[in-house]
């Protein structure tokens, strides 16, 4: 009664590169800047579901802004956005310099990724909160966070907000509108709608901003997140930061090469967004684009920010065992910094003097900055946080056991 | 009241009382809960306040932490304990250490309610007590009520903590203080002096046990349905054991046990979770740590078997208050 | 620098319809039987996108079978279909019935949802796996698993094959594909799609299917199970059975109102269809080619069955409080068993006389064996299973602790 | 051989022998795991046999379960065991009653292995220490090596035991047998004896403790990196300690425990997990009961403290050996 079949084979996915391999994009389709049509923020998700299978661009390969998605962003603020940019690349630099001095144990830096974080920032409002992923410090740098007290995390010293409790990169700082990082990938995601959904509990006008990778997007707390959203609309932007890579796993391991990340938001009714996320005029305006829907009570959007892991996954990882050489310079959507830069140089608002003389002040400034936090200490020298501060905060007040085992450690 | 009405009783008055206060649920919000513990509440107070949420327990308490870090308190029920599971890292990996990793920025003043123990035919899904796997982790309170009285009054508290509390009902209590004898009529908590609830906002302190029956023999440390299964098993051999219900698991309080075994030299822990790294194993560590040279036996642990909870041989299952009693015998003969 | 913004909303979703209301279906989208096209099972999932917010139908209201989807199933097939159809539903009642006499503890109906797993059942083949719900007793019935047996596990004596440990209708038997249910919603689903990766492995051909109700499709193993089918490719069909309530829940919390549950699969660019449910012939006909598309190596579909939950969720659930009178029979889709039987009566292969006289047959059937099985007790007379067993199968072989434990109870 | 190379040996044994043992997790395949344990396999054994996952650790266990149901043998890593808990309704929920509710008729033959332990100034989103979450459930089997040599055999009875194991590997031993003393140089397993490995295959069975060093003076109990720190606090407290591996928690070799407290009349437990609800206390439990008339003073547990895993602060969390030594110099004077 059973037919015979031909035996069915397991597809297990495999990058198109791995080393020594010759990296080639050109199989990536992606269309031309200004082609991308802008809905009003008030479209249904059904009418834009083609946005979630195209790319947003607003910056063409000659650096002019073209099409619907271009604001005409006033070039004060587009410089103030290259230099956070730049900011946030020399502040990680001096963090794996430090890493590598044995100053710290431990950094991520987000080199390639900035603008999705930079722009996002200036694009929303005080009082907006992000649940950010360890690849955002573009956040807090957007938001004027005193770059010391990043510094102070980091070294995990007495001046840390954290008390050195925290892994470093793993900030939290409230009053930047900055949630507390999780290691945990992914449990950040559904909080951010939770945080929304109470902004509309109380008729709020704050919203929040999840935060997330492509790769953690296999986290079934993504799951949560897009369906707490569609069932209840919150005023929540809900960003998947596609940089290709998670750790040495490449996005089709999350089903990147079945589907774009932006469609996982249909099946929930959501509306969704794929943009170039080294484009910062095209972040800031997607950005600006979702922040006015949700905040008019239209709902969350999901966007996917297609953009590229320059740097290791962290300093405990080395890519050239699993990715090819040359895979970031053959990226065909560019440098964020070097893409905006050239933008406003053909605007005639930047130069090549004007932007080396930022880049030396930025780099004064952030080694005064993290001079001053180093001065406070560093993970193996100077000062540490109080030793009595580890029983601090596991409750409001500390209960009598913790008391004992504090009394035991002799603190 | 019986013990719904009171859990209800104190979501009402904390649903009136602090407009930060929403409760969500499975089934919670129209139909009022499969136990009817948040029935009539979405009417009273508005579905912006009391609502269904999807079948997603990591998004229940994911949901909850954001709102928490908002300025909202949530409290949340879980609709059987047995379906934890899935919200276990939302609860041992955020909401318990929110507080810390952010210096204090943030936290997670949430309760979670969930329905505990067996002895309504549930099978290993409908009657599960994982107390211990919540007192492991750093950043939890965890509290089991036995008696309408304590319910409120601990739910109250509860809602009004700011720290993450796990607040478990031992549902076999929900209409009456039940002591194992499944084949006896059940009695309704309208007969019982810890079923008078009083109308208004009280508090039961978090961290204070009771001692439920005075006695010098031996210390019964219990908690939940055991409370009436030790009772029973006190008065059936006529051994004149101290009965302490815990109330609240973590933080414990030491004090009162240590006090009673002191006194009576002997310590005897019943539970309904299962052996092996249950709450009970924590006790008699504690116990024998504090009391050692007051001890004139070893402490006893009376608990669930190790296996999952059966459906036909529930009762064989459930520490009733034979095994109980014939353990106290053994012990007094120790 | 904050702008003044009106406040959000929190949505709250509420069924059109509660208690007191007079349902009214005429806003659903039903499209004609024989309306929706049938691509090949090959099909790449973009290329049908549109089938996921579609019906497809193959009995129209006059009973007639037309359109691509209609296979001419032989009649002798199609009677068979409608007696497990009307032996589940005989056997349903019966059970319910010794629920409230007392013979045990729990009872789960699937009363105006036999089709789906009764013809599912018939399209797989024997060394196939179903990963079911508590409500697919259909399959077992038409995999003509004896009846005793599984009666004998909703009395937890000593004929059940699971030694009374789990609930009633918790079945588990493994010689008819029939995977034990957890009551733990959805985690059965991604292990289908693990079982189907081992078939995969193994290059074999049998296939998985697995079960979920609409309400537990929101629970976190939906979205681990799409994405890892997503991932590898193996041979599984997806069930959502749609029947628009879970407990008192409707489908609009599990995110219904935004999107089809069978749109979900899109963001994992898996194949899907949508069908109504309560047409054998449409259920049968859907169900072979899922089967024939994973069977031939194209992977997972899938499949959303519109169906309608006409009994109360388990025995200790009373409808009554949460949805209005009638809903059940205003129900568009109609029953399944009265619909297969119309299109055997217009096909001239059954008549009314034949159909009562199945009725008594089948009647006759379910009573015998449920009198045998309760001949071996049931949960409240009668022997139990053994006191022994409850410690056995814990482990493979029983460790010391446990043996002990065994000891202490005296058996 | 180190441990990495040791468990790696394990698996490429098992994948050569039994086509039904495959080998997944994040980054496993063709990179070879963060900590190196599968590297080389996917090239050696095929990318159906070995190879990475999606970034879901409920999934992991999930296919895992399903594919044991059918036949197969998987062997799955769980990146840090800090990372098991949204697989925790699959493990506790699902892989562990699914022989018994089934009467057997399907069940999970899988090792979940996962690095635990601090040591590595991983905070605490890299340095938990589970394994009394896995205890309490009925089902599992718990096991935690010390030692290359044991690692591999362990392993590999892991990977042929019918039921579903949970295997911590203590990250900080990886390398070297570790004693708490971070600030001297580190030993590599080269110039350990454990650190001699037969290429063959070979079982250390499960259930079985290993004294690690004889003595009279107090029975320590230890698993994984407390080994060599209980070895490093006797040998500079002088204290005449009988130091018991555990290896296997449950079943837990009980036998071996008893003889040894009976003979020396102390106990002492030391892990790395915070104190309450740990598998410490379990411990506690069970040598007070079968060992009260032979105890001389009450058992103590040295352990982490009930906090999340600091990151600046490790070494003060962590129970090294001076904080043993020091009990263990008051418990002798008790
Ligand atoms: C629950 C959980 N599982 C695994 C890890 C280990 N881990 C840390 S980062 C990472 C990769 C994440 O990749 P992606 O989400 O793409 O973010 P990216 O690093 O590219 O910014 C993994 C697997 C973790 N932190 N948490
Ligand atoms: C993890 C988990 N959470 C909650 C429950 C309680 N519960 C049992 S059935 C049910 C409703 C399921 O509805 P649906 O998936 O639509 O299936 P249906 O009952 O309609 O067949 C709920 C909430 C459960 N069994 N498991
Ligand atoms: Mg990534
Ligand atoms: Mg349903």
């Amino acid at each position: 009664m059973a037919k015979a079949h031909s035996p069915i084979k397991l597809h297990v996915p495999e990058p198109a590169f791995r080393p020594g391999d010759t990296p080639d994009f050109s199989s990536l389709d992606i269309p031309a800047a200004g082609s991308v049509r802008r809905p009003p923020v008030h479209v249904s998700p059904e009418e834009i579901r083609d946005l979630a299978y195209s790319i947003i661009r607003v910056m063409d390969d000659a650096g002019a802004a073209v099409g619907p998605w271009d604001e005409s962003l006033d070039s004060a603020t587009a410089i103030r956005g290259l230099r956070y940019m730049m900011k946030t690349r020399v502040y990680d630099q001096r963090m794996v310099m430090a890493q590598r001095q044995g100053k710290t144990s431990f950094y991520m830096q987000c080199t390639g990724e900035e603008a999705v974080a930079v722009a996002q920032q200036m694009a929303l409002e005080p009082g907006d909160m992000h649940f950010p992923t360890y690849r955002q410090q573009g956040l807090l740098i957007a938001a004027e966070h005193p770059l010391e007290e990043m510094a102070c995390q980091i070294f995990s010293n007495p001046g840390d907000a954290l008390q050195g409790r925290q892994l470093p990169v793993m900030y939290s700082f409230r009053e930047s509108g900055f949630f507390s990082i999780s290691g945990n990938l992914g449990t950040q995601y559904v909080q951010a709608v939770g945080w929304a959904m109470a902004s509309a509990i109380k008729g709020d006008s704050k919203i929040a901003a999840g935060w997330i990778g492509e790769g953690a997007t296999a986290e079934n707390d993504f799951h949560s997140a897009l369906l707490y959203a569609s069932v209840y609309n919150p005023p929540v932007i809900l960003n998947v930061v596609n940089n290709q890579w998670a750790i040495s796993t490449f996005q089709g391991l999350a089903a990147g090469d079945s589907a774009t990340f932006a469609s996982r938001a249909h099946g929930y009714g959501l509306a969704s967004l794929r943009v170039d996320g080294n484009d910062f005029l095209a972040v800031h305006a997607v950005s600006r684009w979702a922040s006015a829907r949700a905040r008019s009570g239209f709902g969350p959007t999901l966007i996917e920010w297609v953009t590229y892991r320059v740097a290791a996954h962290s300093t405990s990882d080395d890519p050239s065992q699993y990715r090819p050489q040359g895979e970031a310079s053959a990226w065909p959507l560019g440098d964020p910094v070097e893409r905006l830069k050239q933008h406003l140089i053909g605007r005639g608002a930047w130069s090549e003097e004007l932007h080396a003389r930022a880049q030396e002040e930025i780099e004064t400034e952030v080694r005064q900055a993290v001079r001053r936090a180093e001065a406070l200490g560093t993970l193996n020298s100077g000062s540490k946080p109080s030793i009595k501060e580890m029983f601090e905060d596991v409750y409001k007040e500390m209960p009598p056991h913790l008391r004992k085992q504090r009394q035991q450690l002799g603190v | 009241m019986n013990m719904i009405e009171a859990i209800r009783d104190a979501m009402d008055i904390m649903l009136a009382q602090d407009d930060n206060v929403v409760v969500f649920g499975e089934d919670v919000g129209y139909f009022g809960g499969v136990f009817r513990c948040t029935a009539g509440l979405q009417a009273k107070h508005g579905k912006h306040r009391v609502f269904d949420t999807p079948i997603n327990e990591s998004g229940i308490v994911g949901v909850a932490i954001g709102m928490g870090a908002y300025g909202l308190r949530p409290c949340v029920e879980i609709q059987f304990a047995d379906y934890v599971y899935p919200a276990y890292d939302q609860i041992a990996s955020e909401a318990a250490r929110l507080r810390h990793r952010s210096n204090g920025q943030f936290y997670a003043p949430l309760v979670i309610r969930m329905p505990t123990g067996g002895g309504i035919f549930g099978g290993q899904t409908h009657s599960q007590s994982p107390e211990a796997l919540f007192t492991h982790v750093s950043g939890l309170k965890t509290v089991v009520p036995s008696n309408p009285y304590d319910a409120k009054g601990l739910l109250i508290s509860s809602i009004e903590d700011d720290d993450p509390v796990i607040f478990l009902e031992p549902k076999r209590l929900y209409n009456g203080p039940f002591d194992g004898h499944h084949e006896r009529p059940s009695i309704p908590w309208s007969k019982h002096p810890l079923g008078e609830v009083p109308e208004h906002h009280y508090h039961v302190p978090l961290g204070e046990a009771a001692v439920r029956r005075q006695g010098s023999a031996v210390t019964i440390l219990a908690y939940g349905t055991m409370v009436y299964v030790a009772e029973a098993a006190a008065a059936e051999t006529g051994i004149d054991a101290e009965i302490i219900d815990l109330r609240t698991l973590l933080p414990l309080d030491m004090a009162t046990i240590e006090t009673s075994v002191k006194k009576t030299g002997r310590c005897m822990v019943v539970h309904e979770a299962t052996l092996t790294s249950g709450f009970g194993a924590e006790l008699c560590a504690l116990v024998q740590e504090s009391c050692f040279y007051h001890l004139e036996a070893p402490i006893e642990r009376v608990t669930g078997w190790d296996t999952p909870y059966p459906h036909a041989l529930e009762w064989e299952y459930f520490p009733g208050p034979a095994r109980v009693g014939s353990a106290l015998k053994r012990m007094m003969e120790a």
